[in-house]
């Protein structure tokens, strides 16, 4: 940069970026997705009117996606601590200890908003985020799951959308070389209008190489790895957090469109960089791009941060600051160096064919400055766009208790030769071998417990012990019985890893809801997190990592309350696993529990 | 009759596979390459023997399922 | 034994490839980056592994099949070196012309991981000498593009040489169009060219070579390398 | 200037992919489709200027690496 960038300049005004950026107003403000109340608070932040690109910046940071301005107050409520955590939420994934120095890091997030526009490539972008979420904390990663929930199956969109979903999932994952390994799949009539598409990611790596993004050391260099920016999902975590409409594919137009290739090369490179000690932090670009992952990272590392948007690599001509702040465009990582490291980093992306490029410094400002042609056209204090982001308490009341449901209510079968039949062929309990032979489970040759059982298990490399990996939810509980529901998910998941041998280590949650913004699926939200508290309070087994999506209604028509539940268990010697098929005749049969 | 539609990306939509082909012909050797945008087509043998009905049976086909709008865009020409 | 396995960019089947050499040739292969332009001297193997080399874009194996190591593999294909392809190396093959016929789209046009069963149709080469001749044994497919085709001409010359190495077929070593995974023509898993040195392969031997990975059947493909090495 | 090279299967060879848009379009309710047969385009653009030249380029590009000529054919149109 030709300025020194790291030191405290006197306090610009930013400008416009461009001629024609048109002026902010309370109207453009709640077209971003921020309400009167939030403009205010931007103006009293700002002391001024913000400029578009700080418009923007404010309208992801404090996006429900990126904020959690509903959800954070309760997500406090779950337990996060145990002796095995070495990471827990806050991070972009949780990481626990497996022993031998070695830690299994994982994450599950939805990706429901644009799988239901563009199937394919609404579930593939999902997978290659999760995916980054754990390569970009050294971990190489090692199996992916994936929790599916379809409209009817007699309704007109499912069938286009599980073939969409199913091959994006597949096409991603696949290509990428990652084995999916398990993951559950539902039909039911209240996801009609918004499908519910989240996929875990799980690694693996040595417990003293784990990597973090908070940004550290003023002056240091901020690197942009990767794909170029192009106009990709512009509005993407805005997006996540509305409500759909009938209209919503017409006015967002913007789906990303993924590149398992490059992610595979990605991934190859971070791991190759990070087997050297170059990286001071580091974080990938989801959701909002480069506008979280640099005030993220600065904000966790209380520096400030000056990019130079010149320097970013783009797909398209004249891409403005705003475009480039607001861009999803995938593949693509944010890093910050140790000084002088650049070139020994850049050599090796090079020798990928990935995109490599100093954007920026670190400054002692708490600032966040953008500067385009020249121009400082954002300049805005980091905590205002992430700590001090809204935090509402909203409103939440329980949902009504339903009569319990008696044995002697439900009328016994006819046949229950024909009963079994029906249930064996009912949409939600056949087998899901039609999925997952779509999708490579043994790739890297670790694949111990392929998919059809209780949970999946997969060596970790070179050794015989084993991570035994599950998802689930009952989301028809969670309806009936918020707290219960939550409950018994976690339980859920406990039970699949110990069916296999496994000692459940710590979950990952992604926790799919309704509006929040009403008070019956508020309560249903607080309802569920107070049940998974105290499962996982119980159980000694806390949750790690997460992600929160609210806003999942069409038309007001809430999807049943999801908190689907990622659990992940050790096997320390793989000679003592469990299967669930019948070994030989003759053999006993109990029944535990109650 | 038949119709012939071309599927392409959106302008500004990432094309990897785009991306990719212009590498390849890079590495052998090829330059003065620019861009290189790859695309679909589709041929229809139909039934109809109306121009205008038959435009209008595969346009529709054509949002329905040939091509999804969010990304692609499609044009159709009768053969 | 000394072998190689190719890495392409895309490649993800690399790691498998070299630990099941190595578990059976007792020696780590060699890593060859794709942009090298010749291997390394006194090899007995090459292996081209499984993945999607440029992300499978244009057509499986296209760009893969013609980066520049791809030269000296040809070369010393020539000399009677062996080379193994395995899925996406298969690919790569047909593609730099190692190999007759090209791999299309499954018939059923989705991807298909599984296990399935594998008649083996020529014992005598180099590939296939540690199983009994017809031989069935368990395989495992994972490709979106195992759908052999060739021409007529090719197909009859295929057979009558015995360039089949092997063939999917159902449990009691029948080649029924119900035990073909992919549609590939006469049900063909694997082929040999004519010096029979050079074999491409759709299943993945290297994914069934311990019991705790469902099966062993894989490892002769790599004993019979090594016995036909020690012979050499 | 620009080429744009369409690549079709070769007639006789299976097309799988087409052969599911069929089906799709069926169970639409799109009736009277007959055969449908799927392919792809590539768009390139070139620094040539001279036409003739452009199309020897484009050919040699389809033989090298464009289309597997085993199981495809192609034809480049200059635009
Ligand atoms: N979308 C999916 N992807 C991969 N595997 C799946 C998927 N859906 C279900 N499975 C697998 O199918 C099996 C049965 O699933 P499910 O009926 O949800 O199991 P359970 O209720 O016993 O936990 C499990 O092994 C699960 O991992």
């Amino acid at each position: 940069m030709p300025d020194n960038p790291t030191k405290t300049q006197g306090a610009q005004t930013p400008v416009a970026d461009t001629p024609t950026e048109p002026a902010v107003t309370a109207d453009l403000a709640a077209e971003h997705g921020l309400n009167a109340a939030e403009y205010d608070r931007v103006l009293a932040t700002l002391g001024r009117t913000p400029t578009l690109t700080e418009l923007g910046l404010y309208s992801v940071m404090w996006s429900e996606h990126c904020s959690y301005k509903s959800s954070r107050r309760h997500l406090k409520k779950l337990p996060t601590s145990g002796p095995q955590v070495i990471q827990g939420p806050g991070e972009n994934a949780g990481v626990v200890d497996i022993g031998n120095g070695q830690a299994a890091i994982f994450k599950m997030e939805s990706h429901n908003h644009p799988s239901f526009i563009e199937p394919y490539q609404g579930a593939a972008t999902g997978v290659g985020g999760i995916l980054r979420d754990v390569f970009t904390m050294g971990a190489r990663p090692v199996a992916l799951l994936n929790a599916l929930s379809f409209g009817a199956p007699d309704h007109a969109k499912t069938q286009h959308l599980v073939s969409g979903v199913v091959a994006g999932i597949g096409g991603y994952g696949n290509c990428v070389g990652v084995p999916t390994v398990g993951g559950e799949t539902r039909f039911h009539s209240r996801y009609n209008g918004n499908i519910l598409v989240n996929a875990m990611a799980v690694g693996l790596a040595d417990a003293d190489k784990i990597f973090y993004s908070a940004a550290a050391g003023v002056g240091n260099p901020v690197v942009y790895v990767g794909a170029k920016t192009g106009r990709d999902g512009i509005h993407g975590a805005t997006m996540a957090s509305a409500e759909f409409s009938e209209d919503s594919a017409e006015k967002r137009p913007t789906v990303q469109v993924g590149d398992p290739f490059t992610e595979k090369l990605l991934i190859e490179a971070c791991l190759e960089l990070m087997a050297t000690d170059a990286i001071v932090a580091i974080q990938d670009m989801g959701a909002a791009g480069l506008t979280s992952s640099s005030a993220e990272m600065a904000g966790k590392g209380g520096v400030g941060i000056r990019l130079d948007l010149d320097r970013v690599p783009t797909r398209e001509d004249a891409m403005t600051a705003y475009e480039m702040m607001l861009s999803e465009s995938q593949e693509r990582m944010l890093m910050v160096l140790k000084p002088g490291r650049e070139d020994q980093a850049r050599a090796i992306f090079e020798k990928w064919e990935l995109d490599f490029a100093v954007i920026g410094a670190l400054t002692d400002t708490g600032r966040m400055t953008l500067v385009n042609g020249g121009r400082t056209v954002a300049d805005v204090p980091l905590d205002s766009l992430t700590d001090d982001a809204p935090n509402y308490d909203r409103p939440h009341v329980p949902s009504e208790p339903r009569p319990l449901l008696r044995p002697d209510e439900v009328p016994a079968a006819d046949d229950m030769g024909q009963a079994i039949l029906d249930m064996v062929g009912a949409p939600d309990l056949a087998s899901r071998r039609w999925i997952w032979e779509q999708y490579d489970h043994t790739v890297m040759g670790d694949t111990i417990a392929r998919p059809g059982g209780d949970a999946a298990i997969v060596r970790v490399h070179g050794t015989n012990k084993g991570l035994a990996l599950t998802a689930d939810c009952t989301p028809r509980y969670c309806e009936a019985d918020p707290f219960e529901g939550g409950k018994q998910a976690v339980a859920e998941t406990w039970r699949n890893l110990s069916a296999v041998g496994a000692e459940p280590l710590a979950v990952t949650d992604c926790l799919n809801f309704g509006n929040p913004e009403r008070p019956e699926i508020m309560g249903q939200f607080v309802g569920c997190i107070e049940g998974m508290a105290q499962a996982c309070e119980a159980l000694g087994y806390p949750v790690v990592s997460g992600n929160v999506s609210l806003y999942n209604e069409t038309e007001g028509q809430a999807i049943l309350p999801t908190p689907t539940l990622g659990g992940v268990g050790l096997i320390r010697n793989l000679d003592h696993r469990a299967s669930p098929g019948i070994k030989r005749a003759g053999d006993a049969v109990f029944l535990l529990g109650e | 009759m038949k119709a012939r539609v071309h599927i392409t990306l959106k302008p500004g939509v990432l094309d990897p596979e785009g991306k990719a082909i212009g590498r390849g012909l890079a590495a052998l050797g090829y330059d003065g390459v620019g861009e290189v945008r790859q695309g679909k087509v589709v041929e229809l043998d139909l039934a109809d023997t109306e121009p205008q009905a038959a435009r209008d049976r595969v346009d529709a086909m054509c949002r329905d399922l040939l091509a999804n709008t969010v990304i692609e865009r499609y044009e159709i020409e009768l053969i | 034994m000394k072998s190689a396995v190719i890495v392409f960019p895309g490649s993800n089947c690399d790691r498998d490839m070299m630990v099941a050499l190595e578990a059976a040739t007792g020696r780590p292969p060699v890593a060859v980056w794709h942009r090298e332009t010749s291997l390394p001297a006194d090899l007995d193997l090459v292996a081209l592994p499984g993945g999607f080399s440029y992300g499978d874009y244009l057509r499986s194996g296209a760009i893969a099949g013609r980066s520049p190591v791809m030269a000296d593999v040809k070369a010393r294909a020539e000399r009677g070196l062996r080379v193994l392809g395995v899925c996406n190396g298969f690919q790569v093959l047909c593609e730099a012309g190692l190999l007759p016929g090209a791999l299309m789209r499954n018939t059923g046009i989705h991807f298909v991981c599984r296990d399935v069963h594998l008649r083996v149709d020529n014992a005598r080469t180099a590939f296939t000498n540690a199983y009994g001749q017809g031989q069935v044994i368990r395989g495992h497919v994972a490709h979106h593009d195992g759908n052999y085709f060739c021409d007529d001409d090719t197909l009859t010359a295929l057979e009558d040489q015995g360039r089949v190495a092997f063939r999917y077929c159902a449990a009691d070593g029948a080649v029924t169009p119900d035990a073909n995974p992919n549609g590939s023509r006469n049900n063909i898993a694997g082929v040999l060219n004519a010096a029979g040195n050079v074999l491409g392969m759709m299943p993945h031997p290297e994914r069934l070579i311990a019991p705790e990975l469902g099966g062993t059947d894989g490892r002769g493909v790599f004993d019979s390398l090594v016995a036909a090495l020690a012979d050499a």
